[in-house]
């Protein structure tokens, strides 16, 4: 066998007493794609942060091609071939679309001057290979768009760079099916080029579907690392997690609870006569394509935008227009999808985040009691199996689900009657997700809570939900129930009919 | 990666919880402090740890301390109050005239309060229905309260004789005078309000990201007019201290410039920015070494322009000992 | 009482005319063999109040005050009286509680302005210009009472001493610097083309010397303009090329006299008990381009 | 969502175009000034319009308009300069003493540029390789450099009698004074620079996302030391204007908040504080409605304490529609 592109030996990546990444020594091959899974917080994007230079490792080396590389920078690293899309897509909110793709790469006229035109077209380009023509224009500014849009301008941004080895750190975290697949067609090309892949990702189903070897991390170190060849989710989870799963959707009776929330022809700025109602011990489950405008239910119900028709009514009392202290107070909680930016204080501990939304049941006499505080958060932290060193450590020291776990946290610790959940295992593995889901089903089954549930993972919409809505333009294009509900129904009502005809021709479906 | 699963780390060792308590740039500040103190103790020592200079020293930043620790408040809600040197302008002038009218030493402290207020309210509204960068409506505010100052008072100070609001200025309770008093009746007031009431520790989520805060359930444009309004009686305060220390209501002189050391206080305290962060013991350490530094270059004789640079390089080098020092833990 | 300590306070250290006087302050300690500590409060009385304070606690024997706004006088004085600290108002004078004037080191401001409109009432009979013709900019920075007071003079002895009338006034604001004289000056000139000739006065030789640039700018010759300036700190400016501006003149007064005398008279009063003289006024001298050779050494550096 | 599918709207509707290539901040301001020159117009038709009052607004703020250009690229590169103010008067003092010594014009030209590009590049260390806030950093040079002037010229100006080099401030070419050809050369070379430059639009990237610039391989070190050696450069042109029209070097000159009327014009030009926003014909623009403004309120005989107010108030009033028109489309 030729020297593989690159190779760690003993990497090892220490904060402080945290030892996020211990001892790992990999190959990895151009032509090959190399899935590298394991639970939050198991070293995963510290490992990608290493190769691509953004900090140096405590320990141990990376080898180019045989030879020993420290990069002190990203610039270094790119230089030497390898890019990295990261799990938290960053975006620069006042540049182009096209600006942004091509951020550090833009195209020169003579030495100093920028091509705009050549600027232009390679990103229309672009957008063409990628199928995001119909959703994203070369000259729009990018403030504004949503985590799914942010996440293929980072995944264009790396793969125009054309590097030889191109790390991939949970890329369909966001991304609906019809966008994965478009991607995994483009990982599918650069693999024949000879580049070399990293994938990483907590949809074990993507990793049987697309990778030539697997590498298991656990609490930062490499467990494994095996040729995908045969191998099932059942094997990767137990080698993940270290036990055997239960079923992550067992059966049960849909509920018949009274209604808690109800919609009745709401429309915003976003979504246009929604109407709809949940029962108490109901899952309901939301789907439909990115920029469907699911999310932006989600905000009217809450109160986070003004409605300007239409009512939400809460056990039958309707809540004030534009109001998320009113949403709160009648006991609708929200999770939602972008928890960097709409979750949490990134400058806050764990615990101040989770304390969030019940000041009443943190403090005496209006001032905060740290001692309720923590009595209150231990315990449903425990129950969530929060990975921190200690409540009082930054939010941000945390990884991506661990920091996921602190928001359910703020919502369980207040009183809910209704609970929406924006995708609300975007980037959590396996074991958690389950934990996720049993927890859904406490809150439903023996708290009586209704919870809407916005996906856009099929299984896990059909698997959760007793009854679903599917969403396009704005508007709700059907429903289905539990029984009736197949992915190939939910993806059919989910495309917007006929692109090119003037949307409010086609009434939806099942309202 | 460590298995504790969150339990808070109650106990261990303390020295580690004193520091953290304390926080690491307060530490750098107290270090910065302590090092003023050995340099001028040494140079000066026959007066500089007297009684009397100590007192001298307070005196000194009583005003500067009141007005750096509520533009914390305003900085950690994520806006900034430029006008607040205006504010003490117009302030001194609406004490001095409301005692000159009525000889009242009441009527001028509720003018200061209610022209202070009033003056942060609009800033308030500006900025918050109004929807303008709180940088731009304070340095208009700026300008609009300085012109108004200047068209009540003609542009000429006005004496104040009443000795029951003058006393503010130079009475003595305990020893200690009135104004180190009320600074720190001010900073005690602010640290529990910031720190321990649930309402002002909102304002560090706000601040931090008023997206979250709003999906929190957070009344935010409440929140904004309530910290500028604070602002402004702040700023009355700082006003009231003024004109009683001076006996007399002026425009201009001492208050121009006042906000910008307000700031700098303020961000040597351990402001951030773009907000969510800061603290009151940050602000008053912050107020403490301007005054420290201030009194011992007058009593170490050091030249007007020596001056200058000495306190640009003072500045500069304790922020950057503060965020040394942060880095390195 | 063997080492003597004069404190001098100032209102704008930065200014030329401070450093000057403070200089000529620091020498007089010298010569007198006192301790000298200065202060430069910006303008702000805060901050003199509490320098005030400060050098009291230090120990000072004497001290001398410039201060930023002459409503402090009551409060000044009393915290000199109480601390038995003599104390001497330099350059801009304040009175104590009683209302009685503190001593004083100086220039009559009113005084002053009034020699300024003498000249300038001379110079524009000299001119032969026809009242017409004639705009007069009154260039003020109405925030400092000190330079109106200049202003108010120079425009008695004007009215009082030619046939020019109030209604040619213009009046101009400017922030004390001498840009923005430019700024304000050629801004002036323009709105107002009735005028063929102008005359000018303002607080300082900034002002005065930045309106004859605003004029010289705009393509005025240098004999279209009278300007009479105060304090001589920009005369080298003016003459030392020797090219004729409408900058006509300007009442020299050597700031470093009044630093001189103050701190003499501290020290009189300290080492022999001599009491302070309620005033004394310093005399301006009067340079013009003809009399200009014989100053320009001390005027230029 | 509207359905307009990609392909960037070629030929269509041109307005839109237009709009979205002046931008709609700008637009506003434009209409802000066109505003102003109605009233103004109106009010003082006889000279207002004419040739010579034109001159007059643009030579008025010609040194204003460099510092603002200037600025506005520290501020999108998400800094900000607060010490450009003491450079003037720095580069003031240095471009004087050259003059004096040499009696060459190109002398005092040098000395202006190199002491202003090294006071930018002391900032522009301190800040990057220091890791200090800009605010503090240029806080503090602001008062050092000011104490280095005065050290230099022990507080006194310096004249400068040197006929070519005082031709910078007066004299004319085409009928056009030459301090408004600079403006004008500054203002071209500062827009291809922001806005055709790959350089300049990296420092869009900077400022709007330091992690996507450092993620994408910039140099940001080396960018954030160049803007602020950039921006002491153009104080440094601010000085020679400033020098060369007073005829002296003087330490205070120009640092009397000249600063700040920068970065007014800045932020009135559609700059954001956090940066990564902002235009070169913004800046310009509101460079221009200060210009008009001063010069309008002169024309006009607004009693000083009246200007006070008006430019406060013009100033949250531009921001204020400018804003809302932003809004609203
Ligand atoms: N900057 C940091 N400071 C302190 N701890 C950190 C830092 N970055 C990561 N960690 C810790 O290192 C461990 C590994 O985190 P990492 O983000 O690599 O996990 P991951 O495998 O990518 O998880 P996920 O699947 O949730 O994204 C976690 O315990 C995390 O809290
Ligand atoms: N701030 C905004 N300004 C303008 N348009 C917006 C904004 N936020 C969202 N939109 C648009 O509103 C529509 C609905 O978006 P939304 O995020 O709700 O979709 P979604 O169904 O939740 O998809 P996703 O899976 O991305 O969450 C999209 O077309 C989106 O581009
Ligand atoms: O402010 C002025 C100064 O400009 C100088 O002229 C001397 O007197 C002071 O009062
Ligand atoms: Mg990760
Ligand atoms: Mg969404």
């Amino acid at each position: 066998m030729t020297t593989p592109f690159l190779r760690t030996r003993g990497l090892t990546r220490h904060f402080g007493p945290v030892r996020a990444l211990t001892d790992i020594s990999l190959d990895v091959r151009g032509g090959e794609v190399l899935a590298l899974v394991g639970e939050n917080g198991a070293g995963k994007s510290t490992m990608m942060r290493l190769l691509e230079g953004v900090f140096p490792p405590t320990r141990g080396s990376i080898e180019i091609e045989g030879c020993e590389v420290r990069f002190a920078q990203p610039r270094e690293a790119h230089a030497a071939g390898i890019r990295v899309i990261h799990q938290e897509p960053e975006i620069v909110p006042d540049l182009t679309v096209a600006e942004n793709i091509f951020t550090g790469d833009l195209p020169r006229t003579g030495r100093f001057f920028l091509d705009w035109s050549k600027l232009y077209a390679d990103t229309a380009a672009l957008l063409e290979t990628f199928g995001m023509a119909g959703e994203l224009r070369p000259r729009q500014q990018c403030a504004g768009l949503g985590p799914a849009q942010r996440q293929m301008i980072e995944i264009m941004r790396a793969v125009q760079a054309g590097g030889r080895m191109i790390a991939f750190d949970e890329p369909t975290s966001s991304l609906t099916d019809e966008e994965t697949g478009r991607l995994f067609d483009i990982i599918r090309r650069l693999r024949a080029e000879g580049v070399a892949v990293i994938y990483i990702s907590h949809r074990l189903a993507e990793i049987t579907e697309l990778a030539d070897r697997v590498a298991v991390l656990r609490d930062g170190e490499l467990v494994d690392d095996l040729p995908a060849e045969g191998i099932t989710e059942e094997k990767i989870t137990r080698l993940m997690v270290g036990r055997p799963l239960s079923d992550m959707f067992p059966d049960r009776d849909p509920a018949t609870g009274d209604v808690v929330l109800e919609v009745d022809g709401m429309t915003t700025e976003h979504v246009t006569d929604v109407s709809l109602s949940l029962r108490a011990g109901e899952v309901l489950g939301i789907g439909g394509l990115i920029g469907a405008g699911r999310s932006e239910l989600a905000k009217g119900i809450f109160g986070f935008h003004r409605r300007s028709a239409g009512r939400v009514l809460i056990d039958g009392v309707e809540l004030p227009s534009g109001d998320t202290a009113a949403a709160i107070a009648a006991g609708i909680g929200f999770a939602p999808e972008d928890r960097k930016d709409e979750a949490l204080l990134l400058m806050q501990t764990i615990l101040e985040n989770a304390v969030l939304c019940v000041p009443q049941k943190v403090s005496s006499g209006g001032f905060f009691s740290r001692s309720k505080a923590l009595e209150l958060i231990t315990g449903i932290s425990k129950q969530m199996r929060l990975k921190a060193s200690s409540l009082d450590a930054p939010v941000t020291s945390l990884s991506g689900g661990n920091q996921q776990k602190v928001v359910l946290t703020r919502w369980l610790a207040s009183d809910l009657k209704v609970l929406i959940l924006d995708e609300p295992t975007r980037g959590i593995d396996v074991g958690a997700r389950s934990e996720i889901y049993d927890l859904i089903r406490n809150l439903t089954d023996t708290q009586g809570l209704g919870v809407i549930v916005i996906s856009s993972e099929l299984p896990e919409l059909l698997g959760l939900s007793d009854r679903v809505l599917v969403m396009a333009e704005g508007r709700i294009r059907a429903e289905f129930d539990r029984n009736e509900a197949s992915e190939e129904a939910v993806m059919a009502a989910a495309i917007p009919h006929g692109q090119s005809e003037a949307p409010a021709q086609l009434e939806g479906a099942g309202q | 990666m460590t298995d504790q699963t969150a339990s808070a780390g109650r106990g261990g060792f303390s020295m580690h919880r004193v520091i953290e308590r304390i926080g690491i740039h307060n530490i750098s500040l107290l270090v910065a402090l302590v090092g003023l103190l050995v340099i001028f103790g040494v140079l000066r020592g026959d007066v500089f740890f007297s009684t009397r200079n100590l007192l001298n020293i307070g005196m000194g930043v009583a005003i500067l301390g009141v007005l750096a620790i509520s533009q914390t408040g305003v900085i950690v809600s994520g806006g900034l109050d430029i006008s607040v040197g205006s504010i003490v302008g117009l302030t001194t002038v609406a004490t001095a005239m409301a005692i000159q009218a009525t000889d009242m030493a009441g009527a001028g402290l509720l003018a200061g309060i209610v022209v202070g207020g009033l003056a942060g309210l609009v800033n308030g509204l500006l900025i918050t229905y109004g929807r303008i960068n709180a940088v731009i409506v304070t340095l208009g505010t700026m300008a609009i309260f300085r012109g108004i100052a200047f068209i009540l008072s003609n542009g000429q100070s006005i004496s104040i004789f009443n000795d029951a609001f003058r006393w503010i200025g130079t009475g003595r309770i305990l020893g200690l005078p009135a104004p180190i008093w009320i600074l720190i009746a001010v900073a005690i007031g602010f640290y529990i309000f910031m720190h321990k009431s649930i309402v002002g520790r909102n304002y560090y989520a706000i601040g931090g990201n008023p997206i979250v805060a709003r999906l929190s359930g957070l009344n935010i444009p409440s929140y904004r007019v309530a910290i500028y309004i604070v602002s402004g009686i702040m700023a009355g305060v700082g006003g009231i201290l003024l004109a009683a220390r001076t006996g007399s209501g002026q425009p201009i002189s001492g208050s121009d410039g006042l906000e910008l050391e307000a700031i700098t206080a303020a961000f040597l305290g351990g402001c951030a920015m773009q907000g969510g962060r800061g603290t009151v013991v940050g602000a008053l350490l912050g107020v403490a070494i301007i005054g420290v530094l201030n009194n011992g270059m007058i009593l170490t004789a050091v030249p007007t322009f020596y001056q200058m640079l000495a306190k640009g390089t003072l500045l500069i080098l304790a922020v950057f000992l503060a965020e040394y020092r942060l880095n390195k833990s | 009482q063997d080492d003597l300590k004069i404190g001098y306070i100032n209102k704008m250290g930065d200014h030329p005319w401070f450093v000057a006087e403070v200089a000529g302050a620091a020498e007089a300690a010298r010569e007198g063999g006192a301790e000298f500590v200065s202060q430069d409060v910006q303008f702000n009385a805060d901050l003199a109040i509490t320098t005030l304070d400060t050098m009291i606690g230090d120990g000072v024997d004497g001290i001398a005050i410039v201060v930023p706004d002459r409503a402090l006088g009551p409060v000044v004085a009393a915290r000199a009286a109480e601390a038995g600290v003599p104390l001497v108002a330099v350059d801009d004078d304040i009175r104590n509680e009683a209302g009685e004037p503190v001593p004083y080191v100086g220039l009559n401001a009113f005084a002053i302005g009034e020699r300024v409109g003498e000249e300038l009432a001379t110079f524009y009979e000299e001119s032969g210009w026809s009242k017409d013709s004639v705009g007069v900019v009154s260039i003020e920075d109405r925030k400092a009472d000190t330079c109106m007071q200049r202003n108010g003079g120079a425009e008695k002895a004007l009215l009082e001493n030619s046939d020019l009338t109030e209604d040619q006034i213009v009046r101009a604001a400017y922030d004390n610097t001498m840009v923005n004289s430019i700024d304000v000056m050629t801004t002036t000139l323009t709105a107002n083309p009735q005028y063929d000739h102008w005359i000018f006065y303002a607080c300082n030789d900034d002002g005065v010397l930045g309106a004859a640039r605003a004029m010289e700018n705009s393509g005025y010759p240098a004999d279209a303009g009278i300007g009479i300036g105060i304090d001589g700190s920009r005369a080298c400016d003016a003459f030392g090329n020797g090219r004729e501006s409408a900058f006509k003149g300007t009442m020299w007064l050597n700031s470093a006299n009044h630093g001189r005398d103050a701190v003499e008279l501290l020290l009189a009063a300290i080492k022999d008990g001599t009491e302070l003289p309620q005033a004394t006024y310093s005399d301006p001298e009067f340079i013009t381009m003809e009399n200009f050779g014989d100053y320009s050494d001390q005027l230029c550096n």
